[in-house]
């Protein structure tokens, strides 16, 4: 585990940024603005990938740009946990991208380019949490996120949108002014903000100041994450356009929170501190309620994208179940879980939104019979849907697998029956779409067809590769292994 | 320095300043300002400050007193209210 | 704000009497004022400056920039009045 | 001995005298002596600081004579960095022509073009001088100034002004008399010898009420919170180009005078255990930030509601000033330089809508964003700022802050400054969410009607804009280079931590 | 006590002077009042100087051959040198401040604070 | 603006008063070296005589005796003249107003200081009899 020099990180930082000027200035001539997205996403993406082999020899590509704060400088690194994150918001920006322009054009929305740009500048921003080396580098790439994303929230421009804006930035800057706290204060008491493996701060600070720290932690993280009592700006978001649901509100967004969290509880406190402050039951606490909670308000949702909303809030909530474990299985499928999560939300969000550019329903009691119009999208809808409710050999199952296991592990056979409920909830909330869409009789439902290539083909691309996933978790960009290295350097344990 | 002089001086000026506050009458007001300026002039000689008293009387009292004057005739506003 | 005047006058009078008897005495020669900085003008005018009247060579000399602060102060008086007063174009 | 403390004063004031004659002669003439004077300050300004930066404090003795005598001028990092954006920020004020018509009297030049020289001028003075008495002196010069260039707003700035003037008027017969009691304790104007003196001198009430006076006095000039009232209307009422230079320059150029009384006059211990000043500070800065965010949020005039929220913004520096901790401190000074910077771009911002739209009510921006791409953009950034958004300098003069005030204990103050910046956020992004998100009345033919102003409008609200950004990301260099090299002698001498 | 109160009454009166000036400022309605209260507590900030600067046994700040140049019997000079200073700038805000209320009388036609205020809501 | 009033009273008091207020502002002005007086109280005499002329006189004649444009030029022209006087020391290696450091030959110590005072006490009466002149001007200017 060594660092070497590299400006890869960093541009893989940038490369957004970059299009994202570039797609103002190109905003008249809609092809090449989109070209533009499109190369800026499969750049990232290969930077991305270049780096994974050295990641997987141990050796973290690292970049130190300038001093941010006496003391704190602005530094990205890769290590494993990074790369996930990375790797997974990079791929499916690629994907995002045709997506988007199919949609856009599809419904020709007005303002595409501050829309383009605002989509690169929240990649740029995920990028620099992904590989963020300290908390004061993180924390301004997650503000920058948070702010970003207004702007796509809002895309709609009608009372409702701008309602739901407002809801978000109060929600996500009150969580971003706690967090504040916790950075300033995490700063004060251990004079620096790196990150390190198995945590940089000690017991001597004192019980009541960590378990201070760990809450301010967890209200600040747990707004963007939507740990239960603060979810409610997710379900609102949903009245952005569906790419930025599918992108932001599954991949990029909430997962910042979460991989905060996998941040604070492997890098900042470190899971012994946690255990030893009693945190930990905190936040299982804190995720079983939500896992349990979300998944029936899901039942409630009529409204397609609110019900994937829910069962977002739900997933999030697994991953943070598996961070306050402990055991490696459970880190391993906590953090496989944010991919695999990823690639199953994003396909069905895809599916959403095309069902809604070809039909312009969104509820789900008027879906009868679409799947046999639209038999692919339906299908890929199936797919992932399995895999949330964790359905072999999708990829929803390799990671809770992990989970179930690090239950077991740990003896918290409580937990073990929240995630088993919760899997029987899923496939609750789920499989009655996919029956409605495919058994129900369609009268008057026949002038529909598939939507265009643009979505279609990549709606069908994280299909198969959550099905990949979960047939190979290995093989496809060594996931499982790199998700062990992190539950191995954080736990400081063996792998199973 | 005779500390008589100088408090009965002080005397008339707090009388001087009470009365230019209460004046109803603006341009005697102004003239009664003047005149506190001019005592304060009278106490500065008294202390020894003969450079500060000149000024005093020639600025305090004089000219900010035309000032004043002026700016009543312009704003042909003879009383208060 | 004029029910302010009452309280405010009261405190201001309170403070400024507390104030004063921190303060010496009136007229005593060793006072820090009189025996600090200024029995160096006393002294040295004449042979640094050659003006019998010390405050003429403190005003001028010693605290030159004050008293260029304090013409500047009446240019800009003069210039507020032209700004705010006179109309029409030029001075 | 470096020449530079007064290089960067005297170009200014020699020039202002210049144009008046110019002016006599020739309107144009007066413009174009403006300008030169300016530049040629900001030169010196620019001369200056790497002077400072390179072989540390400057110490000039106006007319040869040394301290206790005369009169000094100090150029420390800080002072040197507060000269440079206030020479900056005024040369951006001055190079408006004055036939642009955001001055509203058009005509004016010459005695205008004077006025913001004197003014700034003054301004520099009071930053650079080390002397408590001259510092009066280029105090009322700045005041002054500002009273007559506030009044040329219209019919209500008049009445602003001349309030104004009333309270800055006992604000700065305080300040005197508050000097009078410290000339009488110790004998001496110069602020290092004072502060030589002063420590045996503490128990006296006299200096107790210097230190009173002082405070409210200064207070006054700078708005602290109780002392705020004449802020809203002044800033609001004046033309917006005057009032960007009021609260990004004057009001910070206060509140830097507050910390160097404060800090370097009187000292620390003094301030925190003997008398509760550093507290009050504190705490009126503390109100302040909560009544000025408030009273912003309901504000229809977008001016007004600048002007609320720099009494909210200068309760930030109150609080930094109240922590007593080098953090706190540090985290004050900067918020001072980024402040110009932010709320200068703000009101040149309010300026340029007014002057190309004529709207002044935040409810009529509806879909400016649209109509004047890059101004808003500028907006958006400086009022990002505001909010305190990562990397933006707002955001770093708050951490600095927060961190201040966890250092000291204080957990108060570091949860009204992050409660703070969600209703800087709840004020800016109501004005951000009608300027962007709604989409602009359009014209006959459909097509929105694009009204970005002339280069020399936006050209300065860019910069600004763009220094916001630069300030936030160049913060660690101007804190270790700048700013600790300034509150280090202090937290020594104090025998804090 | 006597001494005492020799030594400070000046003080005294000169605090209730400057108190005058405060009430005119902030209590008289007319602008010209205030304006008026604002030179009584210039002023008297000006007799608070030159009252501290005192010296007994000395006499006016210009050297006079036959004294020769001891510190002892020369007022201290600086405190007359910030006054002149001081009432410079008195008078410079006092001309301005006129400025003001000739302009606002022609605007408001009055002089009264209040009927300003009502005015200016309108 | 003011009106000519007329009265041969005035007009001779007039006539007498102001050449003697002026003397007595430059003998108040010379004299500041020595006894009390200088700039300041020379200048405001100065511009209290031109003040009385502008009374008695009414505006145009006492227009044409002293232009108003020339108050402002004496303003500001005084201040220059302060101003260089400030500079001049420094081009001879001198401080800012450092009068011992004039670049003036053949003088030295005391003697420059009290020439520098000098210059400064003139500049000084110059600006403020201009400055007054100006403020009663601008004010006068608003009667109507």
């Amino acid at each position: 585990m060594e660092a070497y020099f590299s400006l890869k990180p960093l541009i893989a930082v940038l490369v957004s940024l970059l299009a994202s000027g570039l797609i103002v200035l190109s905003g008249s001539r809609p092809n090449l603005r989109e070209a533009w997205t499109i190369t800026a996403a499969l750049a990232k993406f290969a930077i991305t990938l270049s780096m994974m082999p050295a990641v997987l020899a141990g050796k973290y590509p690292e970049v130190a740009l300038f001093t941010i704060s006496p003391g704190v400088s602005l530094a990205l690194k890769v290590d494993p946990a990074g790369i996930i994150f990375g790797l997974s918001a990079s791929v499916l920006w690629i994907l995002t991208s045709f997506y988007s322009i199919g949609y856009m054009r599809g419904l020709s929305e007005h303002n595409q380019t501050r829309y383009f740009a605002s989509f690169a500048v929240c990649l740029s921003a995920t990028m620099g949490i992904a590989f963020a080396a300290n908390l004061l580098t993180f924390f301004i790439f997650y503000e920058v996120l948070t702010i970003a994303t207004y702007p796509l929230v809002i895309h709609k421009e009608t009372p409702e949108a701008l309602a739901a804006g407002r809801k978000y930035l109060v929600y996500l800057l009150t969580g971003g002014v706690v967090l504040l706290l916790a950075l300033a204060f995490t700063y004060q008491i251990a004079g620096t903000v790196d990150f390190r493996p198995g945590g940089f701060l000690s017991q001597q600070v004192g019980q009541d100041r960590l378990m201070m720290l760990f809450m301010l932690f967890l209200v600040g993280f747990g707004v963007k994450s939507a740990i239960m009592p603060v979810h409610s700006w997710l379900p609102s978001a949903m009245i952005a356009p569906t790419p930025v649901s599918a992108l932001l509100h599954a991949v990029a967004v909430v997962k910042a929170g979460v991989f905060g969290f996998v941040r604070m509880a492997g890098f900042v406190m470190g899971p012994e501190l946690l255990q030893e402050i009693g945190a930990l039951g905190i936040m299982a606490g804190f995720a079983a309620v939500t896992i349990i909670l979300a998944s029936l308000m899901a039942f409630r949702q009529d409204n397609l994208k609110r019900r994937l909303a829910y069962s977002t809030i739900g997933h999030l909530s697994y991953i943070v179940l598996g961070l306050a474990l402990l055991s490696p299985s459970a880190w391993s499928g906590g953090v496989l879980h944010i991919v695999n999560h990823a690639a199953m939300k994003i396909t069905l969000f895809l599916c959403a939104g095309a069902i809604y550019v070809k039909t312009h329903r969104e509820n789900i009691s008027d879906l009868n019979g679409i799947g046999r119009q639209m038999p692919l999208t339906m299908g890929a809808f199936a797919v992932a849907a399995m895999g949330l409710a964790g359905v072999p050999p999708i990829a929803g199952f390799v990671s809770k697998w992990y989970l179930v296991q690090g239950t077991l592990e740990t003896g918290q056979v409580a937990l073990t029956g929240v995630l088993l409920l919760s899997g029987l909830l899923n496939a609750g909330y789920f499989l009655p779409i996919v029956a409605r869409a495919f058994f129900s009789p369609s009268p008057g439902f026949s002038k529909y067809s598939e939507a265009s290539p643009w979505m279609v083909i990549p709606l069908m691309l994280t299909a198969v590769l959550s099905l990949l996933m979960g047939l190979f978790p290995d093989q496809l960009f060594h996931l499982y292994q790199l998700a062990s290295n992190v539950a191995a350097s954080v736990t400081g344990g063996g792998v199973p | 320095m005779i500390w008589q002089i100088d408090f009965w001086l002080l005397v008339v000026l707090i009388i001087a300043a009470l009365l230019a506050l209460e004046v109803r009458d603006l341009l005697a007001a102004v003239a009664v300002l003047s005149a506190y300026s001019f005592l304060a002039a009278l106490l500065f000689a008294q202390l020894g400050a003969i450079d500060v008293s000149f000024v005093e009387a020639t600025l305090g009292a004089g000219v900010s007193g035309v000032l004043f004057v002026l700016a009543l005739f312009c704003t042909r506003r003879r009383y208060e209210k | 704000m004029r029910w302010l005047a009452v309280p405010v006058m009261a405190l201001f009078l309170a403070l400024m009497l507390y104030a004063t008897t921190g303060l010496p005495l009136r007229g005593e020669p060793q006072a820090p004022a009189n025996a600090h900085v200024s029995p160096y003008y006393i002294e040295k005018t004449i042979e640094e400056t050659g003006t019998p009247n010390i405050v003429t060579s403190v005003l001028a000399d010693y605290r030159g920039y004050d008293t260029l602060g304090e013409t500047t102060v009446i240019l800009a008086a003069g210039l507020a009045c032209l700004l705010i007063l006179r109309r029409g174009k030029g001075l | 001995m470096s020449a530079a403390p007064v290089l960067i004063i005297a170009p200014l004031l020699l020039f202002a005298f210049i144009s008046i004659l110019a002016g006599l002669w020739r309107t144009s003439l007066a413009y174009i002596s403006a300008v030169v004077g300016g530049t040629l300050s900001l030169a010196a300004a620019v001369f200056g600081l790497f002077q400072v930066l390179t072989e540390g404090k400057l110490s000039y003795h106006l007319g040869g004579w040394p301290p206790p005598l005369g009169i000094e001028y100090v150029l420390d990092p800080l002072s040197a960095f507060m000269a440079l954006i206030i020479v900056f920020v005024g040369l951006v004020v001055i190079v408006y022509p004055p036939k642009a018509g955001l001055y509203q009297v058009p005509q004016r030049a010459v005695p205008l073009h004077g006025m913001i020289m004197l003014l700034l001028a003054g301004l520099i003075g009071v930053v650079v001088t080390g002397d408590l008495f001259n510092l009066f002196v280029f105090l009322e010069i700045y005041s002054l100034s500002s009273y007559a260039l506030i009044a040329i707003g219209g019919k209500h700035a008049l009445v602003a002004s001349f309030r104004y003037l009333m309270l800055g008027t006992v604000a700065g017969s305080f300040y005197l008399l508050g000097i009078g009691f410290i000339y009488f304790a110790t004998g001496s104007l110069n602020m290092a010898d004072v502060a030589r003196l002063l420590p045996s001198l503490y128990a006296s009430p006299a200096i107790i009420a210097a230190v009173a006076l002082i405070f409210i006095g200064i207070g006054i000039k700078m708005a602290l919170f109780p002392l705020h009232i004449w802020l809203p209307d002044a800033h609001s009422y004046a033309p917006s180009i005057i009032a960007a230079i009021l609260a990004s320059v004057q009001i910070e150029v206060a509140a830097y005078v507050l910390i160097r009384m404060l800090l370097s006059v009187f000292q620390l211990d003094y301030l925190r255990l003997q008398l509760p000043v550093m507290a009050t500070v504190g705490w009126c800065g503390a109100a302040g930030i909560i009544f000025g965010s408030v009273m912003a949020i309901a504000q229809r005039d977008f001016k007004r509601m600048l002007a609320y929220s720099t009494i909210a913004q200068i309760g930030y520096i109150g609080v930094g000033i109240g922590l007593a901790n080098p953090l706190g401190i540090i985290g004050a000074l900067l918020h001072i330089l980024n402040h110009a910077f932010m709320k200068g771009c703000l009101f040149l911002v309010a300026g340029g809508i007014r002057h190309e739209t004529g709207l002044r009510e935040i409810p009529w921006f509806v879909g400016l964003g649209r109509r004047m791409p890059l101004m808003m953009g500028a907006f958006a950034v400086a009022a990002l700022s505001m909010v305190g958004i990562p990397p933006t300098a707002g955001f770093f003069s708050k951490w600095y802050l927060v961190r201040g005030s966890i250092e000291g204990g204080n957990w108060a103050f570091a949860v009204i400054i992050v409660a703070s910046s969600l209703l800087t956020a709840v004020y800016f992004f109501r004005v951000i969410e009608k300027v962007f998100a709604n989409p602009p009345p359009t014209s006959s033919t459909g097509t929105v009607q694009k009204c970005e102003p002339p280069p020399r409008i936006l050209v300065p609200i860019l910069i600004l804009a763009v220094g916001v950004l630069v300030l936030g990301l160049s913060n660690a260099v101007i804190v270790t280079r700048v700013l600790e090299q300034v509150v280090a002698p202090l937290f020594s001498i104090a025998g804090g931590r | 006590m006597l001494e005492e109160f020799l030594g400070r009454y000046s003080y005294f009166m000169i605090a209730v002077l400057m108190t005058i000036g405060i009430y005119g400022m902030l209590a008289k309605r007319n602008l010209i009042k205030k304006l008026i209260g604002m030179n009584i507590l210039q002023t008297a900030i000006f007799l608070f100087f030159i009252e501290g600067g005192g010296k007994l046994g000395a006499t006016v700040p210009v050297i006079d051959p036959q004294l020769g140049n001891d510190p002892a019997k020369y007022i201290n000079p600086l405190p007359h040198v910030l006054m002149l200073t001081g009432i410079v700038v008195g008078i410079s805000l006092t001309a301005v401040a006129l400025a003001f209320l000739i302009n606002i009388s022609r605007t408001f036609h009055s002089l009264d604070e209040d009927c300003i205020l009502k005015e200016m809501s309108k | 603006m003011i009106e000519r009033y007329e009265n041969v009273i005035i007009d001779i008091v007039c006539s007498v008063m102001v050449p003697l207020i002026q003397l007595f502002a430059l003998y108040v002005v010379v004299h500041g070296h020595y006894g009390p007086g200088g700039g300041f109280q020379g200048g405001v005499l100065f511009a209290v005589s031109i003040i009385l002329l502008r009374l008695c006189l009414g505006k145009e004649a006492s227009h044409k005796k002293f232009p108003p444009k020339l108050a402002a030029a004496l303003a500001a022209s005084g201040m220059l003249v302060y101003m260089l006087t400030g500079l001049a020391p420094m081009a001879a290696g001198g401080a800012f107003l450092d009068y011992g450091h004039l670049p003036i030959p053949g003088v030295s110590g005391a003697e420059l200081r009290f020439l520098g005072i000098t210059i400064v006490e003139w500049s000084i009466a110059f600006s403020v009899c201009g400055t007054m002149v100006l403020l009663f001007d601008v004010l006068a200017e608003g009667m109507r």
